[in-house]
């Protein structure tokens, strides 16, 4: 297994090493992270990384969604609502300018302090928050702005009300409304991509992860719970299915690892935001070349692809 | 322990559905009449005294459906990996083995062509009996290839779900599922072709959240829990009581998220009535 | 006035007598017909006779919606529900063979006793029944169903609720999705066609009136409480501002005029459905004769050009 | 008298926001300061102690929002004919001399094309003084062209409503401008080109059943009333007390219905900003 995800990444640093396009000091810093990934790949991390991965991709300090907005956005404006029932604040969307480029942008969004954590519902969206991200990528769709997403979910809000709104529905067509968009799209997942209300806004062209995010199925303690019967192994259910963000780019789901600052992004929010930034922007000026009848082909195939048969 | 608003908030669990007390599974959980094999499939499994829906495995439902001697199985030999060697209190593979054994299925949906009531039409039907029809790469396999065999020929899709969500054992890649079984339902939907889309019990977590929720047409069977998160979840996290209908079926046509309720007796003419409909791309 | 309205029924007439494509004994009637509207529209209606149009309009025995789809439907299949939040059956929506072509249809529905009244708000739709109206013209639009929608509300509800989840702008978006539709469309007022909540599932190709329907910005009773500042004044109000088919079809509002059975439609719905099913047929057949491209912007060209300038 | 459920559906009203007590119009309705035209004008026409928003005539709008000389108005000769010939308490001919001469305007709408902040844009302001800012013919009209310049320019179209719904006087024909302008938003969203749409109090009825509901982004002043139904008729319909905030901007922020309440010191910058973000089309 480790072999393909070598080749993958072998053959991506010499596709990147033949390329104009990409600015010099990001080319270099593009190699030199690429490189540090292989590194991390053909050392298999332990179970004890895997399990401080998930720590850090929980950390309480960890940049959201709108600290990265703050940082890279100029002229962002926030739009609310889903035009039916309300507006989810635990998923904001909006446009801004990203390097000059107007970009559509939807990601959910965690509290900082108790209030707002209750009020963000902890990034847990409702069906409102996926209306919402899909009434925002129409216009992205319209305008022909490209849309980035930024995943940071422990997952779908499980509720009473949000099943009666219909959070299943919500989450199949938010992913079916990116499927069809003719616009480049690219998702990074900045810190827990939780099952499916992760995924809702996560099929897109380049799908990327930070280096401490992680991406899963179910959460470690919802396995444990399950398969173990007890949600005390989440230690051992999270080695167990991998949420980490080498395996996710050894599986093929992801396109790319995105660097954090040294000890994790919460250590400094202003390099995290960087980093993001010039892996986004890198994305799209990736995507721009590829012809517009193409993309969404394209990124249908790779999600078609998916997936290990015996 | 763990607090609350971590453990709550996955989705996908096996045990969505209260499974009913285990007695025989000849006998009625809803009004406990015990029926012998060959009466409730004469009934199409279903209580002839209450009306209760007993499951149906996916080789009875395509016999319940499909034109007798119409159908014909596509992709029968695709079988799990297990790319992550799962080991939680067994190992995948185990379990997998099992469900082969159990069940004669290669894993949870069965697809093909068929005609009903000479419409023709691909089926994907699934087996909760199959690991509680739980979709990993095989099932999404399956589905897509169905996808593209109904486009193929211009025709519609008939899918059954049953499934308590995504595969657990196959980690991020049984995630990867929904957005690869909803591509493939975009790419039918633009050769012409419709999605009907027909939810036993149960159809909750990543089924719902992904082609079972995107047919053109939703059918539900009576009394079909249709959740995303199952009701057991959502206690814990929310602490409260859940409405008695918890996401049933009948709770879902109330709230606007299936089309209709169709008994199994009435099924296959809708189906009918359905492909007739839509038949001709 | 009535000049321009004679001119453009006269053009119609010879039109139609040279049509071989129209089958032999509808087309007759349907001759027949457009000489009846053109002798009616010489004699200019009297405020009487305008008064009775509102009062056939709203008879109890009138046939609704589901009279019409039992009589002219095969295989017809409703679909339920907006996918967010309810089923509201003051609006049906569903599929079925009409003469043998998959037609989509939306119709307003008002109920016929106490219970199915209250149960059917009146015919009066909240956002929710625009909403399923809307999802239904997207499966017409995919699977390249025409699409008749039948109008007969007095109005869409004016209720708390009903405005919380956003009835002005569900009502506008329904016709956006209509303007934006690729398939064949064609409407009728079959009764009530009451201001917002009607012209909601009205923007078509083909507009059609029943010949005892009405058609107005406000109810006569809403019109005399504002402008006459008494609700008694209702039958001045409806003389003032013309709801009656003909005077809708002389300001070019309408393209066509459904005879009813003689008397009204409820003294016979086998023969109102017969008519209005011929008049649907016809409506279509002559769209299926419009290059597709050409569709949608002759349908916005008509609305474009309505209205009256000094 | 007639039944309820027959008057109240109506939803064309002109008298839909209460019309606040007739002090002198420069006295603040809420906390009753009171204001020199000068004043008020130089803070934007809002209530220096308490923040109400007072109404904007068309061309104070303009003047507030475009860059000083850049507007160039369109279609100022569009005047409403009499369809209908109507005739109620008074000749509509005579409510059109008469609001003519009162505002100076042709009719609630003035167009044309400007720049905010240097970003071109059409503009197309309503004006409640004209006949309480209701839609005929003309409005509907001008809303057209003003789609058609912009999209001719490549350039966003700005709407600041403020409007009791469609003109009754004109009939079946008002009503008509609902399709008509939702038409002309279509053909200018095909363009490339974005609608902004700013809802001033009130923007009631067929505006917000129509184009003001229809733009990429919406806006709402403070304290404006966007409903469908007038809070009288819904109030004599539902015979329920109505919420407090009963149809206003931030019930409709809270609903999901606008993307922000946007105080007029703000508006200029705002629109700036959008206009940087949508601009190049
Ligand atoms: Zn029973
Ligand atoms: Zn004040």
């Amino acid at each position: 297994m480790a072999n393909d995800a070598e080749i993958r990444l072998r053959d991506r640093l010499s596709k990147l090493s033949g390329l104009d396009l990409l600015r010099g000091a990001r080319l270099s810093g593009e190699l030199e992270r690429l490189k540090r990934q292989l590194d991390r790949i053909e050392a298999d991390p332990t179970d004890e990384e895997i399990w401080s991965k998930v720590e850090l991709a929980r950390h309480e300090e960890r940049p959201y969604t709108l600290d990265y907005v703050e940082r890279l956005f100029e002229d962002w404006f926030e739009l609310h609502g889903d035009r039916g029932r309300g507006d989810d604040a635990a998923l904001v969307a909006g446009i801004g300018k990203l390097e000059g480029r107007t970009v559509a942008l939807v990601g959910h969004q965690k509290g900082r302090d108790i209030k707002e954590r209750s009020n963000r519902n902890f990034g847990m969206a409702y069906p409102e928050g996926y209306r919402k991200a899909m009434r925002v990528m129409e216009i992205a769709e319209r305008h022909g702005f490209p849309l980035a997403t930024l995943v940071d979910t422990p997952g779908a809000y499980p509720g009473v009300a949000a099943e009666q709104h219909g959070q299943g529905g919500a989450i199949a067509r938010s992913q079916a409304v990116m499927a069809r968009l003719k616009v480049p799209t690219v998702a990074c997942i900045i810190g827990e991509g939780g099952s499916g209300g992760a995924v809702a806004i996560a099929l897109a062209d380049t799908v990327l992860m930070q280096e401490n995010a992680i991406y899963s199925v179910i959460s470690p303690e919802g396995c444990a719970a399950i398969l173990w019967r007890d949600a005390g192994e989440r230690q051992k259910a999270a080695a167990a299915f991998k949420p980490d963000a080498a395996h996710c780019l050894e599986l093929g789901v992801i396109d790319g690892i995105v660097p954090e600052p040294v000890g994790g992004a919460h250590e400094s929010h202003d390099e995290a935001a960087r980093l993001l930034g010039a892996a986004l922007a890198d994305a799209f000026d990736e995507l721009e070349n590829v012809p517009q009848a193409e993309l969404r082909a394209r990124r249908r195939q790779k999600f078609r692809a998916m997936g290990v048969l015996a | 322990m763990v607090e609350a608003s971590r453990i709550d908030v996955s989705i996908e669990h096996k045990h969505a559905p209260e499974p009913p007390p285990k007695k025989h599974p000849n006998t009625c959980p809803t009004c406990g009449s015990h029926f012998r094999d060959d009466e409730l499939d004469a009934a199409l499994r279903v209580c002839t005294h209450c009306g209760h829906h007993f499951p149906v495995k996916a080789r009875k439902r395509i016999e319940q459906l499909a034109d007798r001697g119409s159908f014909v199985e596509e992709a029968a030999d695709l079988r799990s990996a297990d790319p992550l060697d799962f080991f939680d209190l067994r190992a995948y593979k185990e379990r997998l083995a099992e469900a082969e054994i159990a069940t004669g299925l290669g894993d949870a949906m069965v697809i093909g062509s068929a005609t009903i009531e000479e419409q023709p039409c691909e089926l994907a039907v699934m087996d909760f009996s199959f690991m509680g029809g739980s979709m990993g790469s095989v099932t999404g396999e399956k589905f897509a290839r169905a996808c593209e065999s109904a486009a193929a020929a211009g025709m519609p899709l008939v899918t059954i779900s049953a499934s308590g969500g995504a595969r657990m054992q196959e980690g991020i890649l049984a995630l990867m599922q929904l957005p690869k079984t909803v591509c493939a339902v975009e790419e039918l939907h633009e050769s012409g072709c419709a999605l009907l889309s027909v939810m036993a019990h149960p159809t909750t977590g990543g089924l719902l959240a992904s082609f079972a929720s995107l047919g053109d047409v939703l059918l539900a069977e009576p009394g079909a829990l249709m959740s995303f998160a199952g009701p057991r979840v959502v206690a814990q996290t929310t602490r409260e009581k859940l409405p008695d209908d918890f996401g049933l079926a009948e709770s879902n046509l109330r709230f606007g998220h299936v089309d209709a309720i169709v008994r199994r007796p009435e099924l296959r003419p809708t189906l009918a009535r359905l492909l007739r409909l839509f038949g001709e791309s």
